[in-house]
């Protein structure tokens, strides 16, 4: 009575302040990676990778095709031997409007490759120095050649920020409202809820960026953002879970393209832990295994089988090879001849991978496992992740850059720092050949020495591939010219509002 | 003692998911874990009576046999906690003094905790679990049966047949368990059918943020929250489990409510 | 100035008490496995880099030495930084807590009509078919996960009938109530079930009461005894349990505020407890207690305001 | 003359009990009717029907014909005219029957906002009119008190003060002054006196005591399981009662009761002494050990009295002397702050390590027979748990000493398998004896024991103490606040008030020739049915 009254009033209400509060210029990106600061060298965690591309410029960038072409760098050269590079500046200027010199590049980009804090220093590995030879020439020599350091001017920790406010205001104060040398600039930062950007005026791309801000803001929950797309509120929605993609797509403001990314899901034993210490008991978890009815069952037909303990997206992907095929009675006869049948062995995940955990068990369990799932959360399964505490584990990772060299030294490399993606998988050949190949100049042969790297790695179940998803990103019909590059940065530079 | 329909309904609905948990084995028509690459999200049928989940398992299965997780959660969610509860509720009101004191003050530092927060930290720090759940629920909800049993303790202790039972020479140990415990008993024991509904809605959110039961568990908690991206694709996967939930929680309520109004405290 | 008396005194009362929610939070806290660090600084960070990082942030302090340095901070009023994200905890404290303030209160709000009126109802006719329907609609309102309600709320209202946002906080006022509806509605499709049933059965103690007879019997009418009488004294414990109820909120606040992406105190606990924190999660728990602790002293004065009986 | 009200073949209906079975009677305007019966007799009913009163579960039939309008059959708004305004009513116990949130002036205004023109400022004159008209002193300072403030009489005195604002025609009084001490009683009985003169008041006067009924009506009706048994002129219902029950009522008031005079056995030394005997209550909080202060309240101000062994020692006092708490320290439930007390003249420790058998000796009986007993416990082991407990017997010979014990105390032995709560006060009260004497003591402690019941009831507890008392050779203090009991049981009194014994002596120099004004205003205030209107 009084309730259904108020409840008439509310709704009046509503409706009218509605109608107001949609035209917005400004493009709301809701993600359930977090923003946790704003200094690109210390952080690799995806949600603060997204944001370093909107705010720092880098020397070199990717066009849609995915070719390398000039940014704050008009053009460079190499030298023979491929140990010094030489990048010529072009006339651009930070957020403040102080002028980008070779002083600022030469400090960001040591920073990143040189200071002990930096959060992903791996691609710099074979860096000397960044040094500014003149006010628009900057110079790196390398150790050793590297083929693919050009690639890596572009990626999210070689922004280049301002020397002058770093060090005018500290780290600290830097990393909460950087000076930006990107699209845009900080408007508002409230941890754990939003970044508010608005466009940077003094970007050196004219007519660029096309919007006057963007929102990237943190939603947690997989329904919740459906809930928010579909409803309006958010003009593009990072993560769609597959099974919402067919009933997303379907609204008539919303599309929800699939597109390429360089992810791959995977199974991870650890390799110095028994059973999985065994490459027979290996082979009888990846028999077990269908992975075909696996993929279509976790991403609803939309993902791509793996075959290789590489991403398909990456250069000199090897589509020749493939784990053993399904064949529980053959994975049984295995685990019996090793005198590991009925074996127990505890799967660690994390909540995102309960279906996958689910699945993994029953198909193990029926071909001789004794399965018990544990159920973390992030932070325990980092810690124990990287302590190696544990049996066996599901997780995903991405590559970067289409070229190979980061992706190898993350997920097979024994001596590379991260222990194979923790699952310490340490081959002496493998680990010779990821050198080998940074070092190697002629394309064939690295091209060889990849698809060898990945036919030992998949071959010894260094990981068992479960599949290539695409990215499953919604995006409102309001927009045109967003979406999600594999390298995990968002096209907001070139995105128009239509509607 | 004359049973209230109340009472009746109640106990008849929580009889029959008890009888549900105990013949589960004979009910299923599926095995709740076995999954089926042949059914995903295969909508209710006559071969999947209530539908299947995202793996193929057989929905009417996993909740037929989430009954037995519901009681256990709730009924040894709250067991704990209230014998805690009750304990220091007893000892507190019936001594007084600095033992009062004490408890009181353990009670103030717990009760500004907001409850879920402090029952998620306790499971963060010993990981996930319905062991790990039953811990924290005991060290957090003790709290609301300490008082209550204080209060009555309080009452019972100045009470004339307590008095009685002193001037007869009897221990304090005896006279708490025999005389002051009994009749300490119906609000306590009608705040824990309450109590069990709030364990069971607890562990589901708890599920819902990714901390409760580990899979492959069959817990309507886990089901529903699992089910939360399918319902408008395939609702059926965390209608039926979320159904069963409101069908326990109603019989504990309507049990809690008639025993209130047969042991005349109307809560 | 008794009154004020009293409430310093509450307050200083309350030293203690904060002090052990703090020596309990901490303790939690440093217990809980996991490493802020590593989760800080993303997942390809080497072993050396964490331990740099480590070091810096004091993490590898002995626990007594950290504890007594943020004890010492926060006796001058630093409730430290945030590990996540290097800003003070007050600044984020003020960021979320009017939030979620504004959520609980304004869930109040809409609880307390229904609440009267419902136990009203059902009180005039204990037994009656419109107690029954409102116990049985309460309990099965009580029985249902919040999130669900939630999820399915913020599709029927907000998507298919698109009459409220399903998420965020808005910027303006009127904005705010908004927003803020839903998670509203939601938390009230649990709490109004429980203090009906109390307030429900506070009136019905009330209404047997001596003096009831006695209104009556001066010619006042049942409506003037249930409204002069009746209702005064049933408020009383049902704004004890109030106190309970808004300390529930406050930790409740975290599913709401997940399911519909509300940027409060009750998000940045989980997350921060996910994140591991430490000094966060301190922090917001103090702010919590405090609260419940202030609602506490509150309801109170309330009830001596109402019971001349309790001496403050 | 047509009376103000007249009753017919009223029944009053509870589901399957019939509470009132066809009473009938007429009250002329002017007139005072009292209502006298034991608790459960239908008399408050009865009463509460004449204003359609009752619980809606209630169905009340016949005819109730007040001034020419009919009560039962008038409407809820019709009735609402009358209330308060015509006919005004006050109850038993004023502690209950006053809003605790609400004070006392705005609780006596409220009939007077309800059904007069009166506004502000005349309403708080005529307020503190009627606070005068019923002595409360200070009538400005305790209108804006609350009920918790108010000592019992006052509290009663504001709610007639609240019936009397209309000037009604008619006053139901419903027990009115059952729940306060004697002297206090006294007072309120000669104020509904006094206000029947001077305010032409007509009233119907319902309790359960013949002699407060005698102080205020000319009629009476005895009522009797729902019924009426007895009709007529209170003096000659006193003098000549017809009816079987209204002569017991009458034999059983402590008035008419023959005294029991049992001679102590002379012995050097008393069998129970107390000396200098101190109790406190509260104190000892920090403020006070801080302060080296006692702190707290002083119940008990240092108490000597000695007990002969075979005495029957007898405490009265109003409620709050102490008496109670003196009883308490004896078998240790109170700690005294001072003094100690001698069990045959060693030092008792009835809180020390031999207790247990300190206790055995000396046992103490509750005052509220319900209480007294563990609701949950059935009354067969409620009386052996201390035979168990203290393994006084043999265990194969408990059922039988329990029925023994039962027999003792004249009880039904097929009672056993009950709980309290299935049985009567009287039983209960009984089935606490029966436990006291399980431990088998010397010494048995009587805490207004009589005080709950009915006076028939009252009556017949008396007389199984005082056989108790000559069969087994016990030694008495009996706890009373109604001299009338303690004059017929005892042999020798202590006269307390506020913590202090004003007088103690032989219980027949005590009640005949006091030596304190206070004793003789206790004295005084005793129920008399000789003091019935002629």
């Amino acid at each position: 009575m009084i309730n259904a009254k108020g409840l008439v009033i509310v709704t009046f209400a509503t409706a009218t302040l509605a109608g107001g509060a949609i035209a917005q210029d400004i493009v709301r990106i809701a993600s359930p990676n977090k923003v946790t600061t704003l200094d690109p060298i210390a952080s690799a965690a995806a949600g603060n990778i997204e944001a370093f591309g909107q705010l720092y410029a880098r020397l070199l960038r990717k066009d849609a095709e995915g070719k390398l072409q000039p940014a704050l760098a008009e053009s460079w050269t190499v030298s023979d031997d491929g140990l010094t590079y030489t990048f010529e500046l072009r006339d651009a200027k930070f957020s403040d409007g102080s002028e980008i010199t070779a002083e600022d590049v030469a400090f960001s980009l040591n920073r990143v490759a040189k200071d002990e804090a930096s959060a992903y220093p791996a691609a710099y590995a074979p860096v000397s120095a960044f040094t500014a030879v003149d006010e628009d020439t900057v110079s790196l020599t390398l150790d050793y050649p590297s083929a693919p350091m050009l690639s890596y001017m572009e990626i999210f920790n070689a922004g280049i920020v301002s020397k002058d406010d770093v060090e005018a205001r500290g780290e600290d104060a830097f990393a909460a409202d950087p000076v930006s040398s990107g699209p845009f600039m900080v408007d508002v930062w409230k941890p754990n809820d939003r970044l508010t950007l608005k466009a940077n005026p003094n970007y050196w791309r004219e007519g660029y960026p096309k919007v006057a801000g963007a929102d990237l803001i943190e939603v947690q929950d997989d329904n919740t953002r459906t809930s928010m797309m579909l409803a309006g509120e958010i003009d593009a929605n990072r993560g769609v879970p597959f099974a919402q993609v067919d009933e997303v797509d379907a609204s008539d403001s919303v599309n929800v393209p699939l597109s390429p990314s360089t992810l791959i899901y995977g199974v991870m034993p650890n390799h110095t832990k028994p059973p999985f210490d065994n490459l027979n008991v290996r082979k009888a978890a990846a028999m077990a295994l269908n992975r075909e009815a696996t993929t279509k069952a976790m991403t609803l037909g939309k993902a791509v089988v793996a075959n290789s303990t590489l991403p398909n997206a990456l250069t000199y992907h090897n589509a020749d090879i493939a784990p053993p095929a399904y064949d529980p009675a053959a994975a049984r006869e295995l685990l019996e001849s090793e005198d590991a049948l009925g074996a127990e062995i505890t799967l660690m995940i994390t909540p995102t991978f309960e279906q996958a955990a689910t699945l993994l068990k029953a198909q193990w369990d029926a071909a001789g496992f004794k399965t018990t799932v544990e159920r973390v959360d992030g932070g325990l399964w980092w810690d124990r992740l990287t302590k190696g505490d544990y049996q066996v584990t599901i997780n995903w990772w991405y590559n970067e850059t289409e070229d190979p060299d980061l992706a190898v030294r993350w997920a097979v490399c024994g001596s590379c720092g991260n222990n194979s993606y923790y699952t310490n998988y340490n081959n002496e050949d493998v680990n010779q050949m990821v050198e080998d190949a940074l070092r190697e100049q002629d394309d064939a042969k690295r091209g060889a020495l990849y698809k060898e790297i990945q036919r030992i790695s998949t071959e010894e179940l260094a990981q068992i591939p479960l599949y290539y998803p695409p990215f499953a990103n919604a995006y409102s019909t309001r927009i045109k010219g967003l979406t999600l590059t594999p390298a995990l940065q968002w096209t907001l530079e070139e995105t128009e509002i239509v509607n | 003692m004359k049973l209230s329909p109340m009472f009746v309904c109640g106990a008849t609905l929580v009889a029959v998911w008890s009888l549900i948990a105990l013949a589960a084995p004979l009910l299923a028509t599926h095995d709740p874990y076995a999954i089926d690459f042949e059914a995903l999200l295969a909508p209710p049928s006559a071969d999947h009576w209530f539908g299947s989940d995202n793996v193929g398992r057989d929905t009417y299965s996993r909740v037929i046999y989430g009954s037995r997780l519901a009681l256990y959660i709730g009924l040894l969610g709250v067991i704990a906690p209230m014998i805690i509860g009750m304990t220091i509720g007893l000892l507190a009101g019936y001594f007084g003094g600095w033992v009062d004191t004490i408890a009181m003050r353990v009670l103030d530092i717990t009760v500004p905790f907001p409850f879920f927060v402090l029952v998620l930290s306790i499971v963060a720090v010993l990981g996930p679990g319905i062991e790990n759940y039953f811990i924290a629920l005991a060290l957090v909800g003790w709290v609301g049966y300490a008082r209550l049993a204080r209060a009555e303790a309080i009452v019972l202790r100045s009470s004339e047949f307590v008095l009685a039972a002193r001037t007869m020479g009897f221990s304090h140990p005896y006279i708490l368990f025999r005389h002051v415990l009994p009749n300490a008993m119906s609000p306590v024991v009608v705040y824990m059918m309450t109590d069990v509904t709030l364990v069971i809605l607890f562990g589901a959110a708890l599920g819902f943020l990714g901390m409760g039961v580990s899979p492959p568990a069959a817990e309507w908690g886990v089901m529903i929250a699992e089910g939360q991206i399918y319902i408008s694709s395939a609702w059926w996967i965390s209608f039926f489990p979320g159904l069963a939930m409101v069908l326990i929680g109603v019989g504990f309520a309507l049990m809690g409510d008639g025993l209130a109004k047969m042991l005349r405290i109307e809560r | 100035m008794k009154i004020l008396r009293f409430i310093v005194s509450r307050l200083l009362q309350s030293v203690p008490v904060l002090l052990g929610v703090s020596i309990v939070t901490f303790l939690l806290m440093v217990n809980t496995p996991g490493d802020p660090i590593r989760l800080l600084v993303g997942v390809r960070a080497s072993d050396e880099t964490i331990a740099i990082i480590r070091d810096r942030y004091g993490l590898d302090d002995p626990i007594l030495s950290q504890y007594f340095t943020y004890l010492g901070n926060l006796v001058q009023g630093d409730l430290g930084a945030s590990l996540r994200f290097k800003v003070p905890v007050s600044e984020l404290v003020a960021q979320f807590y009017p939030v979620t303030l504004f959520l609980v209160v304004y869930s109040i709000v809409l609880i307390l009509p229904p609440v009267i009126l419902l136990s009203v109802w059902s009180a005039k006719r204990p037994n009656g078919p419109a107690d029954q329907i409102i116990r049985i609609v309460g309990v099965i309102g009580l029985a249902m996960p919040v999130f669900w309600v939630g999820l399915l709320f913020a599709r029927f209202f907000g998507v298919t009938l698109g009459l409220f946002p399903v998420s965020g906080f808005g910027t303006t006022i009127p904005e705010h109530f908004l927003h803020l509806f839903l998670p509203s509605l939601t938390t009230a499709i649990w709490v109004v079930p429980i203090l009906t049933r109390n307030l429900r059965s506070a009136l019905l103690d009330e209404m047997n009461r001596d003096y009831v007879t006695a209104g009556m019997s001066k010619g006042l009418g049942a409506p003037q005894v249930f409204r002069t009488h009746v209702f005064p004294n049933s408020l009383l414990p049902t704004l004890n349990l109030f106190a309970v109820i808004v300390a529930y909120l406050l930790g409740g606040s975290v599913i709401v505020e997940t399911v519909y992406a509300v940027p409060g105190m009750g998000k940045l606990m989980v997350d921060s407890i996910l994140a591991r924190d430490y000094f966060v999660v301190q922090g917001a728990t103090l702010v919590f207690a405090l609260t419940t602790i202030v609602v506490m002293l509150a309801v109170d004065i309330l009830s001596a305001l109402i019971d001349p009986r309790i001496n403050t | 003359m047509n009376p103000l009200l007249s009753v017919r073949n009223l029944f009053v209906r509870f589901g399957e009990t019939l509470a009132v079975d066809d009473v009938s009677f007429d009250l002329p305007k002017g007139g005072a009717l009292g209502i006298v019966g034991e608790s459960g007799s239908g008399k408050s009913v009865t009463c509460r029907a004449l204003m359609k009163l009752l619980p809606t579960t209630a169905l009340a039939k016949g005819e109730i014909n007040f001034d020419g309008q009919d009560i039962l059959g008038a409407s809820e708004a019709t009735l609402n005219t009358l209330r308060g305004k015509r006919i005004a009513m006050i109850f038993q116990s004023p502690a209950s029957h006053l809003d605790p949130l609400m004070r006392i002036g705005d609780q006596v205004a409220e009939t007077l906002r309800k059904h007069t023109d009166l506004k502000g400022r005349a309403i708080h004159q005529e307020v503190l009119r009627l606070l005068d008209v019923v002595r409360i002193p200070e009538p400005e300072r305790w209108a804006q008190a609350y009920p918790h403030q108010l000592s019992g009489g006052m509290k009663q005195r504001a709610m007639i003060a609240g019936a009397l604002a209309c000037k009604p025609d008619l006053l139901l009084a419903d027990e009115p002054t059952t729940a306060l001490d004697a002297t206090v009683q006294k007072s309120v009985l000669d104020l509904l006196v006094d206000l029947r003169k001077s305010q032409g008041l007509s009233m119907i006067f319902v309790s359960h005591d013949l002699g407060a009924v005698a102080r205020v009506c000319e009629d009476v009706i005895v009522m009797r399981k729902s019924r009426v048994v007895e009709t007529g002129k209170t003096r000659e219902v006193i003098d000549a009662p017809q009816h079987e029950y209204t002569q017991m009522l009458i034999a059983s008031h402590p008035d008419r009761l023959t005294l029991h005079t049992p001679q102590p056995v002379p012995q050097a030394t008393p069998l129970i002494e107390a000396r200098g005997m101190q109790i406190r209550y509260g104190g000892g909080g920090l403020i006070d050990i801080l302060t080296k202060r006692a702190g707290g309240f002083l119940a008990v101000k240092g108490a000597d009295f000695t007990v002969q062994p075979g005495e029957t020692l007898g405490i009265v006092g109003e409620s709050g002397s102490g008496k109670s708490t003196m009883a308490r320290a004896l078998v240790g439930l109170v700690k005294p702050a001072a003094g100690e007390i001698l069990f045959e003249g060693a030092p008792a420790k009835p809180l020390g390590r031999n207790r247990a058998a300190y206790l055995r000796d000396v046992q103490l009986v509750y005052q509220h027979p319900y209480e007294a007993l563990s609701p949950r416990m059935r009354i067969r082991d409620a009386i052996a748990e201390p035979l168990r407990r203290h393994k006084l017997c043999p265990a194969q010979e408990v059922p039988a000493r329990v029925a023994d014990l039962m027999a003792q105390v004249d009880l039904d032995p097929t009672l056993g398998d009950r709980l309290p709560a299935q049985l009567s006060g009287g039983q209960c009260q009984r089935v606490a004896i029966a436990r006291a004497l399980a431990m088998d003591p010397r010494v048995l402690i009587a805490d207004e024991v009589t005080s709950a019941l009915d006076v028939t009831l009252q009556a017949q507890v008396m007389d199984l103490l005082i056989r108790l008392q000559k069969e087994r050779g016990l030694t008495m203090i009996f706890i009373s606040h109604d001299l009338a009991v303690i004059r017929r049981l005892c042999n020798s009194v202590i006269v307390m008030r506020r913590g202090e014994i004003v007088e103690a002596g032989p219980t027949g120099q005590v009640f005949d020739d006091p030596a304190q004004e206070y004793t003789r205003t206790l004295i005084d205030a005793i129920p008399r049915l000789e003091a019935a209107h002629p």
